[in-house]
């Protein structure tokens, strides 16, 4: 058999499984990042028994998940309902692999990685709304109906929004667009619109306060995840948090440079050192976003479903296609 | 509202400054709460310094109790078990009902007698209305029911409390606290005190003594049934310590010797009158 | 007890319970429970009751037509205030029609009131709106006082006007953090929960107890001001309208906010009127309708205040009328603190007390709106009848008038802005 | 505190009183003011001619029900259906009395007057049994609706288990059978 083929699998298989051993630590980072931010600004304290300051509050959580009974409903579609959870969470867990966290630390550089990260986020919804049908119960079909419809109707202006950024950079690898922030400065400067359109539908895809029309606990009880317990509801709050993390190294990725330092700092480095570098800048930027959208859940209550579909359709794409066509011009004009 | 989003900026400022701001929660176990003065949420059982149980079961917090929460049970210095609340929680409800649902007959009341005892009613009455129907009179028709009966028939009891509308608990309580009888009991009852100023004040001794003058212990009675001799801590003589009660009446504060006398004066009490109704 | 043939297995005592149940409901002539066997499983059919419509009313909401589904929103719900149930037909999302399903907290207050004494009717009173516990014992014992022909010194009505705007304002703070957390806002509902700690705290000095006060007597009240709760009182006084308006710069710009409750469930004067809605409800939808200036109680008459009301009648009107009715309570605190005699705190009454025998009705003004006492005494220790007016109980009433043509989602938000208690409503 | 201290309202209630009879003249029974009450007593039959009538009457105009409220005279007399009214106009709650009979026990609903006397009358339903014969929605509201009983009515006692024990009623304050109340008789009810 070939080496380089070998070599490349190797290389493969030793990455996702990192990826996937790396996804349940950052579930548990911004689970306890959600609970003790959220408290502060609450003027409480937060979890800060276990560990020094409480740091390990999550981790508890998550093994109390899964010591937990694990029911199913007595009408639930059994085989569905089992699946739904793995569904959610590979669709996050495969995203993943393309997030360029340091260069060379890339699971699959590969040219169409950003058509393929969208391709596999949109998985998630399949899950959400087999959970919501196989639950037997009415919120949960509710809540997955409005999952559906939610995620569907974001997925158009999310991707507008980067297309605009992508006509600019000529190319649908992150890395390479990241090469290209380097020469021409973060598309950020470029695509200020670009960066609206899909920070707001970055939030309404991961289902994010103010936008968290599946879960609603005060209309739906949890929406889909109503029946779920023990460790299937585990994995489906492992991927809503991850999914968190997710978009906002994508949105670092796009608009904030990915792994390239800010102005006074070098922008990056060569060799091992530049990797730790680059992951340093990344995971720094990366959580100031989590750090954004915990404080929005903080603050912001929750917009009603029709609002949010009205805003998908009547703002959002309308201001993405505004943007693209705009984009266009300018590329075609001054020949960027 | 001028530039939209402006509200929520608001919002976000004020979040993102209380994020830094001192925090209101109380840490509990470590940080505890200032107690008001007049705190009305504190229960406290208390051991005296005998290691014994300083509630004597005289059920007055649950008479004051407004929403009569409160149910207690206990003995009473005849050693009867006593029970305030609501009746039916216990005895009456519970145990028919679980023997039906074992599908057997439902068991009488464990101790029928007392429901069944035959009261003059209007005689009741008639001693109520006698003292005004009033509650301060409420000892004063105990004695006289007590007189009667020889103790305080449950049935008696009911009676007052509706002639008089008293609350029951409230009846039921004053009847356990002084030298009245709920039980129907032979002979004079000798109490002897053996609350804390008494044993002090040489309680223990007068017992002993009485229990040579009378041949028996503490809770037995005598063989021809004219006394019996009982302990408790609920004489309330604490000014006139070491006390005993015979019946109704306190005696003291007593030595051995006294204490014998009085017994024996008593006993020759009884006895002439025995002998007087007999000639 | 039922046959079991001996070849039979032996049911367990959950099947047992349902065969004794049927033959029970057989011997009864009531119509068999619906097993939940495959045959009758739907989601359509989930929450019919299992026996044919009483009424008309009922009828009409338990019918179903092609694409329409109920929806039990409680007793269990994370948001329905309480143990209520609203079995709402929705088609898709929209709501059809809505009815309020009542009773899970019954306790029988009324009853038990009615078997107690005059004085202890007021510990039982205490847990019915339990977020406006002075205000409960306020009515019976003004109801009493008449009853019984005697006046409270000046002092306790003045302590008593004190605590019972504590009360308003604590109740109507909460009211802002529950509309919000209905619409998804976690933090409102805590900063509002600072400033009800520090009157409950309040209340606890001067009462000795932090919610069912138990605090009101007939003929004045348990206790005079201490030092405690007056430092206490001091020292909220001094950062209350801080506390409040650091809640309203959360909630009242927010465009999300405005977005969801301008112009929802509004609710004219008239229909108001019509429908029994009383106090800042009320008043929100134009109508200056206030117990303590329309029929003046306690010392409301030597007090000088204007009855504040907004126009629009939606959620966000009644939002603001609470706010609005927040810093009147806080301005009223101020002249009670100004004009406070000296004097008794409690007039002279025996421990049981004996009404000649004669009606009584006493109303007041509680954060939810109308509160009124009937009472009728046959001269004996206890009321022959005692009756209570629970304003939140009057007000639910608006849910099926203002939900139809609106979202699930609306549902609670629409219900918080009512603000109403279940402790109130199931009495 | 002096006893019963003279409130002003009497006084301005007068007006009222001189309205009412004007009105409604012999209909009227146990026309009468309290401290801040006026109350008088009607046939449960006549009462929607009398309420349109207070409601409507631009002299009178009780706009508001405050209270809608029934009451149990005991096995041998009536059941009494109690209106409270407010009106801008006067200074006085109004109080209207309508009797029931308990034998029969119906009266017309005011629902078409007040939709929110719905409550009212649901809550009398189930705790009285007291039929509003053209109420859409007469349901229990606060028993579950396989109740049978009604529980506010003086003659109910609860059918517990210790009632066939010979401690049948342990706390005679729930046995209202065993109450002499005799004593307190004085004509009032």
């Amino acid at each position: 058999m070939d080496f380089e083929l070998l070599l490349g699998l190797g290389r493969f298989v030793l990455a996702t499984t990192l990826l996937l051993l790396l996804t349940v630590p950052t579930a548990f980072v911004v689970i306890q990042m959600e609970m003790k931010i959220i408290a502060q600004m609450n003027l409480r304290f937060g979890p800060n028994r276990i560990g020094p300051k409480g740091i390990f509050q999550s981790t508890i959580h998550g093994f109390k998940v899964l010591a937990k009974e694990d029911t199913v409903p007595d009408q639930a579609d059994r085989s569905t309902f089992t699946l739904a959870p793995w569904m959610v969470f590979m669709a996050a867990a495969m995203s993943m692999l393309v997030i360029p966290f340091a260069p060379g630390a890339i699971a699959a550089d590969f040219n169409i990685g950003i058509v393929y990260f969208f391709a596999v986020l949109g998985l998630s919804v399949v899950g959400l709304l087999v959970a919501g049908w196989a639950s037997y119960n009415k919120y949960s079909l509710l809540g997955g109906l409005r999952s559906a419809a939610q995620m569907v109707s974001y997925e158009i202006p999310l991707t507008l929004s980067i297309v605009g950024a992508v006509v600019l950079a000529g190319t649908l690898s992150f890395s390479e667009l990241i090469a290209w922030q380097l020469d021409h400065g973060w598309l950020l400067m470029w695509q200020p619109i670009g960066l609206g359109i899909f920070y707001v539908s970055s939030l309404a895809e991961v289902n994010r306060t103010p936008f968290d029309m599946v879960e609603a606990d005060s209309e739906l009880v949890a929406g889909p995840f109503t029946e779920y317990s023990g460790m299937r509801f585990g994995f489906f709050f492992f991927a809503e948090y991850v999914a968190l993390f997710i978009m906002s190294a994508i949105l670092v990725s796009l608009f904030f440079g990915g792994w390239l330092a800010p102005w006074p700092f070098p922008a990056q480095l060569g060799g091992f050192a530049g990797t730790l570098y680059g992951i340093f800048w990344f995971f720094l930027k990366t959580y100031i976003f989590v750090f954004i959208a915990v404080w929005l859940r903080a603050t912001l209550p929750r917009v009603r479903v029709d609002q949010l579909m009205g805003m998908a359709w009547k703002v959002l794409l309308p201001l993405a296609l505004v943007n693209l066509f705009i984009t266009a011009i300018a590329v075609v004009v001054f020949d960027l | 509202m001028s530039i939209p989003g402006s509200g929520i900026a608001k919002g976000m400022a004020t979040t993102f400054r209380n994020f830094f701001a001192p925090k209101v929660t109380r840490q509990y176990p470590e940080q505890r709460p200032e107690i008001p003065d007049r705190w009305r949420g504190r229960l406290d059982l208390i051991y005296d310094p005998f290691g014994e149980h300083k509630c004597e079961v005289c059920f007055q917090c649950a008479q004051v109790c407004p929403v009569e929460a409160i149910d207690m049970s206990g003995f009473d210095s005849e050693g009867n078990r006593i029970r305030y609340g609501m009746q039916e929680i216990y005895d009456e409800r519970r145990d028919p009902n679980a023997y039906r649902r074992a599908g057997l007959a439902a068991r009488p009341m464990r101790n029928p007698a007392r429901w069944d005892e035959a009261v003059d009613t209007p005689w009741v009455d008639a001693t109520i209305d006698g003292y005004g129907g009033r509650p301060e009179a409420l000892v004063a028709v105990f004695g006289a029911v007590q007189d009667r009966y020889g103790y305080l028939p449950e049935r008696a009891l009911r009676r007052i409390s509706d002639r008089t509308t008293i609350h029951w608990a409230q009846v039921f309580g004053a009847a356990g606290l002084g030298g009245f009888r709920l039980l129907p009991a032979g002979g004079h009852v000798v109490t002897v005190c053996v609350c804390a100023s008494c044993r002090f004040a040489g309680g223990p001794a007068l017992l002993a003594a009485l229990e040579d003058e009378l041949g028996i212990l503490a809770g037995e009675e005598t063989a021809d049934g004219a006394f019996s001799l009982a302990v408790g801590t609920d004489v309330g003589a604490g000014s006139i310590s070491p006390a005993i009660r015979i019946d109704t009446l306190v005696y003291g504060p007593l030595d051995a010797d006294k204490a014998r006398h009085v017994v024996h004066e008593r006993r020759r009490a009884a006895d002439q009158a025995t002998a007087g109704a007999t000639a | 007890m039922t046959k079991l043939d001996p070849e039979t297995r032996i049911p367990d005592p959950i099947e047992l319970d349902a065969i004794e149940e049927a033959r029970l409901r057989a011997a009864a002539g009531l119509a068999p429970i619906r097993s939940s066997t495959p045959e009758y499983a739907g989601f359509d059919q989930v929450g019919i009751p299992d026996r044919p419509p009483q009424t008309e009313r009922e009828r009409e909401v338990y019918s179903l037509e092609e694409g329409e589904m109920l929806i039990n929103m409680g007793p269990q719900h994370p948001s329905t205030h309480g143990v209520m149930r609203l079995v709402v037909k929705v088609r898709g999302e929209i709501v059809v029609d809505i009815d309020p399903v009542l009773g899970y907290l019954h306790r029988g207050i009324e009853k038990l009131c009615e078997n107690a004494t005059y004085t202890t009717v007021l510990t039982y009173v205490d847990p019915m709106d339990y977020l406006a516990t002075m205000h409960n014992e306020h009515a019976p014992a003004i109801a009493f006082e008449k009853l019984y022909g005697i006046r409270p010194p000046k002092r306790a009505e003045y302590i008593r006007a004190l605590v019972v705007e504590l009360e308003r304002v604590s109740s109507h703070g909460l009211m802002m953090g529950f509309l919000a957390l209905d619409m998804g806002g976690l933090t409102p509902i805590l900063y509002a929960f600072i400033n009800r700690d520090e009157i409950v705290d309040m209340q606890s000095a001067i009462s000795g107890q932090r919610m069912l006060f138990n605090f009101f007597r007939v003929g004045g009240v348990n206790f005079d001001t201490n030092d405690e709760f007056l430092s206490r009182l001091g020292t909220w006084r001094g950062h209350v309208l801080k506390n409040i308006e650091m809640n309203e710069r959360m909630i009242t710009d927010n465009e999300i906010f405005r977005a969801r409750t301008i112009n929802m469930g509004t609710l004219s004067g008239a229909d108001a009127i019509s429908l029994g809605v009383t106090g800042p409800n009320l008043r929100a939808s134009g109508v200056p309708f206030d117990v303590r200036k329309a029929h003046p109680y306690s010392i409301y008459h030597e007090l000088e205040f204007d009855v504040i009301t907004q126009q629009s009648g939606d959620s966000y009107a009644r939002y603001l009328q609470r706010i609005a009715e927040i810093k009147q309570s806080i301005h009223l605190i101020d002249q009670i603190m100004d004009k406070m005699p000296h004097g008794p705190v409690q007039a002279q009454v025996p421990g049981i007390i004996r009404p000649k025998p004669g009606r009584a009705y006493a109303a007041i003004e509680s954060p939810r709106g109308l509160y009124s006492v009937y009472s009728i005494s046959d001269g004996g220790p206890n009321p022959y009848r005692f009756r209570m007016r629970d304003p939140s109980f009057i007000s639910l009433q608006a849910m099926p008038k203002l939900m139809p043509g609106r979202l699930v989602a609306d549902t609670m938000a629409i219900m918080a802005s009512l603000d109403p208690v279940m402790g109130g409503v199931d009495k | 505190m002096g006893r019963r201290r003279a409130l002003s309202t009497p006084a301005l209630a007068g007006s009222l009183v001189r309205l009412l009879t004007e009105r409604f003249g012999s209909d009227l029974r146990d026309l009468g003011t309290d401290e801040d009450t006026v109350e008088f007593t009607i046939d449960g039959a006549r009462n929607i001619e009398v309420l349109t009538a207070l409601r409507d009457d631009p002299d009178l105009d009780f706009f508001m029900l405050a209270d809608e409220a029934a009451v149990d005279y005991g096995l041998d007399a009536h059941f009494e259906v109690v209106y409270h009214l407010f009106s801008w106009k006067h200074p006085a709650w109004l109080r209207v009395r309508a009797r029931v009979d308990r034998s029969d026990p119906r009266i017309e609903t005011i629902t078409h007057l007040w939709e929110g006397a719905s409550f009212h009358e649901r809550e009398m339903y189930d705790m009285m049994g007291i039929v509003f014969t053209g109420n859409r929605d007469l349901r229990r509201i606060y028993m579950s609706p396989d109740y049978r009983s009604f529980p506010q009515r003086r003659d109910f006692v609860l059918p517990d288990d210790a009632a066939d024990s010979p401690a049948a009623g342990v706390n005679p304050l729930e046995r209202p059978e065993t109450w002499d109340l005799s004593r307190f008789g004085d004509g009032s009810r």
